[in-house]
């Protein structure tokens, strides 16, 4: 129990069970699954596939934050990404042909990967600080995506495109397969290989870092490179769910969904130590929350309140200092005497 | 005699998975200077944090001029006349000196705040200790040494009736020291009670009156100094007799000479930091670094590790000419080095020990090579239990443990490259004197192995006592090398500094 | 950082130097404003440019504050909004007197300072979602109170919206902008010449020293956050005097500008380190590209947007490159 | 809408040469939004009128600093889309004590209407009341609830509280039209097909949809589509907009009945210019000649519509 209440991923984890729930008293089918068209159908299934694209942004910011930075710009990334792709795709003879689609989808992935590298270049090699350095691309960034679409929607009408964002593969929506293929990857890459701790080291210490030989440029550049890449492969979700880029709204104001979740999930804005796992709950949480207020029918006049409340309590419940400070002075009469040294150390780790 | 000042009665507080103090009871009187002794991780960093309020203790109870109190922190603690310097320097790298010194009670008119009145002062107060730095500097530019001084000087002029220094001494020379200890002498004989932590065993028996030894949080004693022997502190302290704190004089001269200079600093200098200096350094030599604070010896390590970069002059390593543009360059060389301040340069306290450890081996790795599991364990495991490194805990993160303990992370993090040329700067800093000793003989045996060791240490004993040669430095400038015959002594070294004789 | 090759003295007179630099290539952009674009050279342009960004130099201000502890304050555009549609709210529904409203309105920005503030320090919850829940809060009170936008039609208000000070021929002022240097200059003495403003830059430098030094840690962070909440309701109010109107959809996406601005001014988001004066030419700069690109008149929406990117790039590699040339490594 | 043409000659007739405009766009928020200015610029062009363009962003403070700049610059009228209803009067008094002729496109200000020449645009309320009546005339019989779900565009903007204000009072007369839930889609396309599916989980017996613009509509019939229902059949759809992709649409049959609000305003507002400039008189609110959608007439229109 103690391990459990301990685990950094306890709270984040607790908060959207908690939600889910409430969402069940709400609306009693929430948790049914069916197969419908076959695949698979229900707003737990929604809330995967929907929260794919910030699950993504949020993990390449994740790794941005580990090294002590912040994105800004991948909203505009995503904005780029999906209209780069559908623009291509769209001046196709045939929308359909797979060759054509993973061309587009290609070339929209380097160009996002081109993007991260420049906000890395700019951290690392010329010493900007991120958020002013990401913030320049995000103004311009979006520009970039409106003059690709000329600030209309781009319709594309691609099967093979559909399938990123809105196609299912094995009953299972394919974006969800994706995101769990893109952090299983990223969890090997960064825990089986020294990345992560190269990462946290950088994040937690820059000079040290250096004085230690950490090739900190690099690594830097690498995280928001990948940052770059992660928040184009969501853009192409986005667009494709849609079959529409829409270089104006796509993206718009994502980057604070994303670091809010990074931020739930437990990962410090600091710097330093990180967790995936936590930002995908995290991104799970967020989602859910939008879904709540949309099947809980919150008028929209107090949507924002509702938010402000729920992420309060959220964050409230996860400090340590919060619960240490409201809940033991509560608790305090009730306890046990210090004689008894395992509750003691209960509320030490708790 | 007086009542006591402040008392700690049945004090105990716990870390998870520490029992950093357990049940210690603790007097402080007026006039007197007592000295709080242990090893590293004995306790006695946690027990002034417990008394000024940082930490809240588990169970016991602290007693200002008989009653109790409880202290809320730093700021109450003052408030209640306890002035602390805690341990690491813990003042604002951004601010400037004379800004250190009063911020929080700075001079004012009208809730305006005196800027000119708070300059003249700091110069006044700077001069009175002999710290020669401008008060307008920032802080952060500053030596280590100069911090130390400056967060001292902070700490005396709040006239307190309680003056609380952690390892106050920890990178001075013998002449600050003295004059730290002529104004700790004055304020006692004023009244003021004074706690004084330091592992120089001859600095606390020159300037203590009484002392309290602990040992893994528990208290083993409180002594007249004048009644106890340095063999039964050491004794104490340690739980163990120690024999070792005798000489270690293992020289071959005959090996080294030979060979080829592992490194050669040909007119290396910085502007601004050093002048240009020649220097060689041969494989199985230690090469002690002596001068008088702000002499320019931790400047010189740098650039010889490329963590400054020269301006001019060429550094060869192993025979090729090395242009040092970062640390890599010499790393990829066989160089490592242990920066003098561990906490802002050297450990990255969010990381476990463990990670801490490996972090200088896996970087020259590469990330994409990383460490299996087994091998880390194997490595971590050795170094801790060959340093000693206490709570031998792997997974703790760095930031919890002791400073003399965060050292020897520092130590082991190198150690396990393997490197040709070892440079430390000051690595003795905050150790005990059991730790110090095996850390020598550490460096001894590194030598004797071949490795080369650049050895930088504000104690000239501890200089002398363990290189072959001897680089002095004065000013900023290397003035002269004296190989070290056995007939070197701290006052030779200090004659030289002062004569300023040239080569 | 251990002893650098530069000398105390020097760096700080660096610092002052970041500032000029900054200042000097906004000069520089103006006069090339001014060859480009005829009409652009005018004094009315410069006054408009503290007409139009008064309320922004305001929030931008009391952000400083924030930033130099290290925190970050994602409210104040939220806060804004929230104040002035209070504002209107109260004079125009319940026809209070303007006497008590601006009071009242100035005291719930402080209130909302105050609470993140707590939270942020007691809690230690991160000053970025803190505040990000305060922003929602804030954002979300201003449709609770109103969906639809308020007009003012307060005499007092409206009379002052329309005074204007003449400052020789063609160019005049409006009170707002010497409100915003009264603001300017307030902020600046807080910061150099009281406690309270040199234990925000101790804090900034860092925390757990200036804790350890007994410094009031506590109540300087949730002062920071309430001289922000404050200075946010104010510039709501300011800008309530701009536009005599309320609407909560008014000042979305101020806090990045003023987060830019103050960032752009030399201040390091880690806190401790920069200059109120240097806030204010950040804004200025964000002014001067707007007006730019007005003065341009023929780019389209998208070009626009990468027009404002490429000149602050080119500002900040120029800023970088002219000021403080980092040459320790 | 109306064609002007190329009315005179090379501008007005004795003045300096080509009539300067100032335009202040609200921003570039949607596919309607770029084609009025897109509308607006070609129009300029072909009448011969040298404009000025400006993006607001969505800021009224840039708006308002933008026409303050075109005070400065001296342009011969002023012509802007508010972001928001109130707030103008300041900047309105300057633009009249500069003798600047000011127009309206687009959104209406709540300023006094003596501070600019005239308003050319829209009535949002009218175009929820047209979806109202059809609502009315559709369900007129029905004698169980019909049960509607609203998607409203951005919380607190002008078209989004005018449209529901006309449509909930017009729906009003009749008990058994419900609004069983009505949330904010931001007028984009992912943001109503997102809306749309987790309201198709919740209730289960939807009748009709009404969206405050074709995109959030288009967004929505996704949704309903990968619910396995008919769009236009099984759930009926009402918009507001008729851009191409909502006419296409409704030709299709996916969507009933479309309120159109038109972008193309450049004729008209170039029109109104001349005249100004000609000191002839003009009418101070004109309202774009709109229309309504049927699919029938929408299959119709398809082929000739410019947007
Ligand atoms: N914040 C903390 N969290 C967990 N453990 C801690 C913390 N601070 C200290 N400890 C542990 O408490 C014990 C006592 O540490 P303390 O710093 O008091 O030692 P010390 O006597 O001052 O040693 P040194 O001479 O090395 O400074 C050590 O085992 C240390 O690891
Ligand atoms: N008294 C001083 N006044 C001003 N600057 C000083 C002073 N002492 C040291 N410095 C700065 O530190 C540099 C040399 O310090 P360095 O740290 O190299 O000395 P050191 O010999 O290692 O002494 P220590 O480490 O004991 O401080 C000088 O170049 C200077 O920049
Ligand atoms: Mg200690
Ligand atoms: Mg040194």
């Amino acid at each position: 129990m103690k391990a459990v209440i301990g685990h950094r991923l306890f709270w984040p984890a607790a908060v959207l069970v908690v939600m889910l729930l409430a969402n069940v008293v709400v609306t009693p089918g929430f948790f049914s699954i069916q197969v419908r068209n076959g695949h698979l159908y229900g707003s737990l299934i929604d809330i995967l596939l929907l929260g794919s694209p910030l699950m993504l942004v949020a993990l390449g910011m994740t790794v941005v934050i580990a090294t002590g930075g912040i994105d800004l710009s991948v909203g505009a990334v995503v904005a780029i990404s999906g209209a780069l792709a559908c623009y291509l795709i769209s001046g196709q003879e045939d929308q359909g042909a797979v060759s054509g689609v993973l061309v587009a989808v290609a070339l929209a992935l380097v160009l996002s990967a081109v993007l991260g590298f420049w906000n890395g270049l700019f951290v690392a090699r010329v010493g900007i600080q991120p958020i002013i350095a990401t913030l320049i691309l995000m103004v311009a960034g979006r520009g970039v995506a409106q003059l690709i679409t000329s600030g209309k929607n781009i319709n594309v009408n691609s099967p093979p495109y559909k399938l990123i964002g809105g196609g299912y593969w094995l009953t299972l929506p394919f974006a969800v397969i994706v995101v769990a293929v893109v952090v299983a990857l990223t969890g090997l890459a960064v825990r089986r290989t020294a990345l992560g701790m190269l990462l946290e080291a950088i994040g937690g210490n820059a000079e040290a870092s250096r004085l230690v030989g950490i090739r900190s440029r690099r690594l830097i550049v690498l995280a928001y490179t990948f940052c770059g890449l992660c928040a184009g492969i969501a853009g192409l979700m986005i667009s494709s769910n849609i079959a529409t880029a829409d270089g104006n709204n796509a993206g718009l104001w994502m980057e604070l969904d994303a670091i809010l979740a990074v931020v739930i999930g437990g990962t410090a804005l600091t710097g330093g130590r990180f967790t995936l796992a936590g930002t995908v709950l995290g991104a799970l949480v967020i989602q859910t929350l939008s879904t709540t207020i949309y099947t809980t029918g919150i008028p929209p006049q107090v949507t924002l309140v509702f938010k402000a409340v729920v992420v309060a309590i959220v964050c409230l419940i996860q400090s340590p200092a919060f619960r240490a400070k409201v809940f033991r002075r509560r608790a305090r009469p009730a306890a046990p005497p210090p004689a008894s040294p395992a509750a003691a150390d209960v509320e030490v780790n708790a | 005699m007086p009542g006591a000042v402040l008392e700690m009665i049945g004090v105990s507080k716990g870390f998870p998975g520490v029992r950093a103090l357990a049940d210690v009871d603790f007097q402080l009187f007026p006039g007197e200077i007592h000295a709080l002794m242990g090893e590293n991780g004995a306790g006695k960093s946690t027990l002034i944090k417990v008394l000024t309020g940082v930490h809240a203790a588990d169970a016991g109870e602290v007693r200002l001029g008989g009653e109790r109190v409880s202290v809320t922190g730093p700021q109450h603690a003052q408030t209640l006349g306890i002035s602390t310097v805690y341990q690491e320097v813990n003042l604002c790298p951004n601010l400037t000196v004379a800004e250190n010194v009063f911020i929080g009670r700075e001079p004012s008119k009208a809730g305006a705040i005196r800027w000119r009145e708070i300059r003249r002062r700091a110069a006044e107060l700077l001069t009175r200790f002999h710290v020669d730095v401008d008060p307008g500097a920032r802080l952060g530019t500053c030596s280590l040494a100069i911090q130390q001084l400056v967060a001292i000087v902070r700490a005396v002029d709040i006239s307190a009736k309680v003056l609380i220094l952690d390892e106050p001494t920890s990178s001075l020379d013998r002449d600050e020291v003295e004059q730290l200890f002529t104004v700790m002498r004055r304020l006692r004989d004023d009244g003021v009670a004074i706690l004084f932590v330091s592992h120089f065993l001859e600095q606390v028996y020159e300037v203590s009156d009484r002392m309290t030894v602990l040992r893994n949080g528990r208290l083993v004693g409180e002594y007249r100094t004048a009644e106890l022997s340095r063999i039964d502190l050491v004794g104490h302290m340690t739980g163990r007799t120690l024999s070792t704190l005798e000489q270690l004089h293992v020289r071959d001269e005959t090996a080294r000479v030979q060979a080829e200079p592992i490194l050669k600093a040909q007119g290396v200098g910085r502007r601004g930091a050093i002048a240009p200096f020649d220097l060689e350094i041969h494989p199985g030599e230690v090469v002690g670094l002596a001068g008088l604070l702000g002499s320019g010896r931790t400047e010189a390590a740098r650039l010889m590790f490329g963590a400054d970069v020269a301006d001019s002059g060429t550094i060869t390593l192993g025979g090729k000419p090395v242009p040092l543009r970062g640390p890599n360059a010499a790393i990829d060389h066989g160089v490592a080095f242990c920066p003098e301040n561990r906490k802002s340069e050297g450990l990255i306290e969010d990381l476990t020990v463990g990670e801490n450890i490996v972090l200088a081996l896996q970087a020259a790795n590469g990330w994409l090579r990383p460490l299996s599991q087994a091998r880390r364990q194997e490595l971590v495991g050795r170094y801790i239990s060959a340093l000693r490194i206490n709570p031998a805990d792997p997974d703790m993160p760095a930031r919890n443990l002791s400073g003399g303990n965060q050292q020897k992370v520092l130590l082991a993090r190198w150690l396990i490259t393997q490197p040709k040329l070892l440079i430390l700067d000051e690595p003795t800093r905050g150790i005990d004197v059991g730790a110090k000793a095996e850390i020598q003989k550490l460096v001894v045996s590194l030598a004797e192995d071949g490795v080369a060791v650049l050895f930088v240490s504000a104690e000239l004993e501890e200089v002398l006592r363990i290189s072959h040669k001897i680089e002095v430095l004065r000013d900023r400038r290397l003035i002269t090398e004296i190989g070290n015959t056995g007939t070197v002594t701290p006052e030779g070294i200090l004659e030289i500094i002062a004569n300023g004789t040239t080569p | 950082m251990t002893a650098l090759g530069v000398r105390g003295p020097v760096r700080i007179r660096r610092e002052h130097a970041a500032v000029l630099v900054t200042f000097g290539l906004l000069v520089a952009m103006f006069a090339a404003g001014s060859i480009v674009y005829p009409g652009f050279g005018s004094g009315q342009v410069v006054v408009d440019l503290f007409i139009d960004n008064g309320f922004l130099l305001v929030i931008a201000i009391g952000m400083t504050f924030v930033i130099l502890t290290g925190g970050i304050d994602l409210s104040v555009g939220a806060v804004a909004a929230l104040s002035a549609m209070l504002c209107a709210f109260l004079l125009e529904q319940w026809h209070w007197p303007v006497a008590a409203v601006l009071p009242l309105v100035l005291l719930v920005g402080i209130g909302f300072g105050f609470g993140m503030g707590y939270v942020i320090h007691h809690f230690e919850i991160q000053p970025f979602i803190a505040t990000l829940a305060g922003m929602f809060l804030a954002r979300g009170l201003c449709f609770v109170i109103s969906i639809d936008q308020i007009s003012i039609s307060n005499p007092f208000f409206t009379e002052w919206a329309q005074t204007r000070i003449p400052l020789g021929e063609e160019t005049n002022v409006t009170p707002t902008v010497l409100i915003g240097l009264a603001v300017l200059a307030v902020a600046f003495v807080t910061l150099h010449y009281t406690r309270f403003g040199r234990a925000v830059y101790a804090i900034g430098g860092n925390a757990q020293s200036a804790l350890l030094m007994g410094l009031p840690v506590a109540r300087t962070r949730i002062g920071a956050y309430m001289v922000s909440g404050l200075c946010s309701s104010l510039g709501g109010l300011l800008f309530a005097f701009y536009t005599i109107s309320a609407s909560g959809l008014h000042e979305v996406g101020t806090e990045l500008d003023a987060i830019a601005a103050v960032v752009i001014g030399g201040t390091l988001l880690t806190g401790g380190s920069g200059y109120v004066v240097g806030t204010a030419l950040g804004v200025m700069l964000l002014g001067t590209i707007q007006t730019i690109l007005r003065f341009q008149g023929t780019l389209s929406s998208w070009w626009t947007r990468i027009a404002i990117g490429v000149l602050l790039l080119l500002f900040i590699l120029l800023q970088r490159l002219l000021g403080s040339s980092r040459t320790r490594r | 809408a109306c064609g002007s043409g190329s009315g005179g000659s090379g501008g007005s007739g004795g003045d300096d040469g080509k009539i300067t405009l100032g335009f202040s766009q609200v921003g570039s928020e949607s596919g309607w939004r770029e084609a009025n200015t897109k509308s607006i610029k070609e129009s300029a062009q072909t009448a011969g009128i040298d404009l000025k363009f400006s993006d607001a962003q969505q800021k009224q403070e840039n708006q308002i600093a933008t026409i303050r700049s075109y005070i400065q610059q001296k342009v011969d009228v002023i012509a802007f889309s508010p972001v928001v209803v109130t707030g103008w009067d300041a900047v309105l008094k300057e633009a009249q004590a500069a003798k600047i002729p000011v127009v309206l496109t687009d959104r209406a200000v709540d300023s006094d209407p003596s501070l600019y020449v005239s308003f050319l645009g829209s009535d949002f309320v009218k175009e929820g009341e047209a979806i109202g009546d059809w609502t009315l005339n559709e369900y007129k019989d029905a004698t169980a609830p019909v049960n509607i779900v609203q998607l409203e565009g951005t919380v607190g903007s002008a078209p989004a509280i005018d449209r529901k204000k006309g449509f909930e009072s017009k729906i009003a007369s009749n008990p058994n039209l419900k609004v069983i839930a009505s949330q904010s889609g931001d007028f984009t396309r992912a943001d109503g097909k997102e809306v749309m599916t987790a309201i198709l989980k919740a209730n289960p017996k939807i009748d009709l949809l009404f969206a405050h613009n074709d995109d959030m509509g288009i967004g929505a019939i996704q949704a309903i589509e990968e619910a396995g229902k008919k769009p236009g059949v099984d759930i009926k759809i009402v918009t507001i907009d008729a851009v191409h992709d909502g006419m296409q649409a409704l030709a299709d049959g996916k969507i009933n009945f479309i309120a159109e609000c038109s972008p193309l305003l450049g004729d008209q507002l170039m029109d109104i210019v001349k005249k100004i400039k000609a000191g002839q008189p003009v009418e101070k609110r004109i309202i774009t000649e709109e229309t309504t959608f049927t699919q029938q007439q929408a299959s119709e229109a398809l082929p000739n519509r410019k947007y």
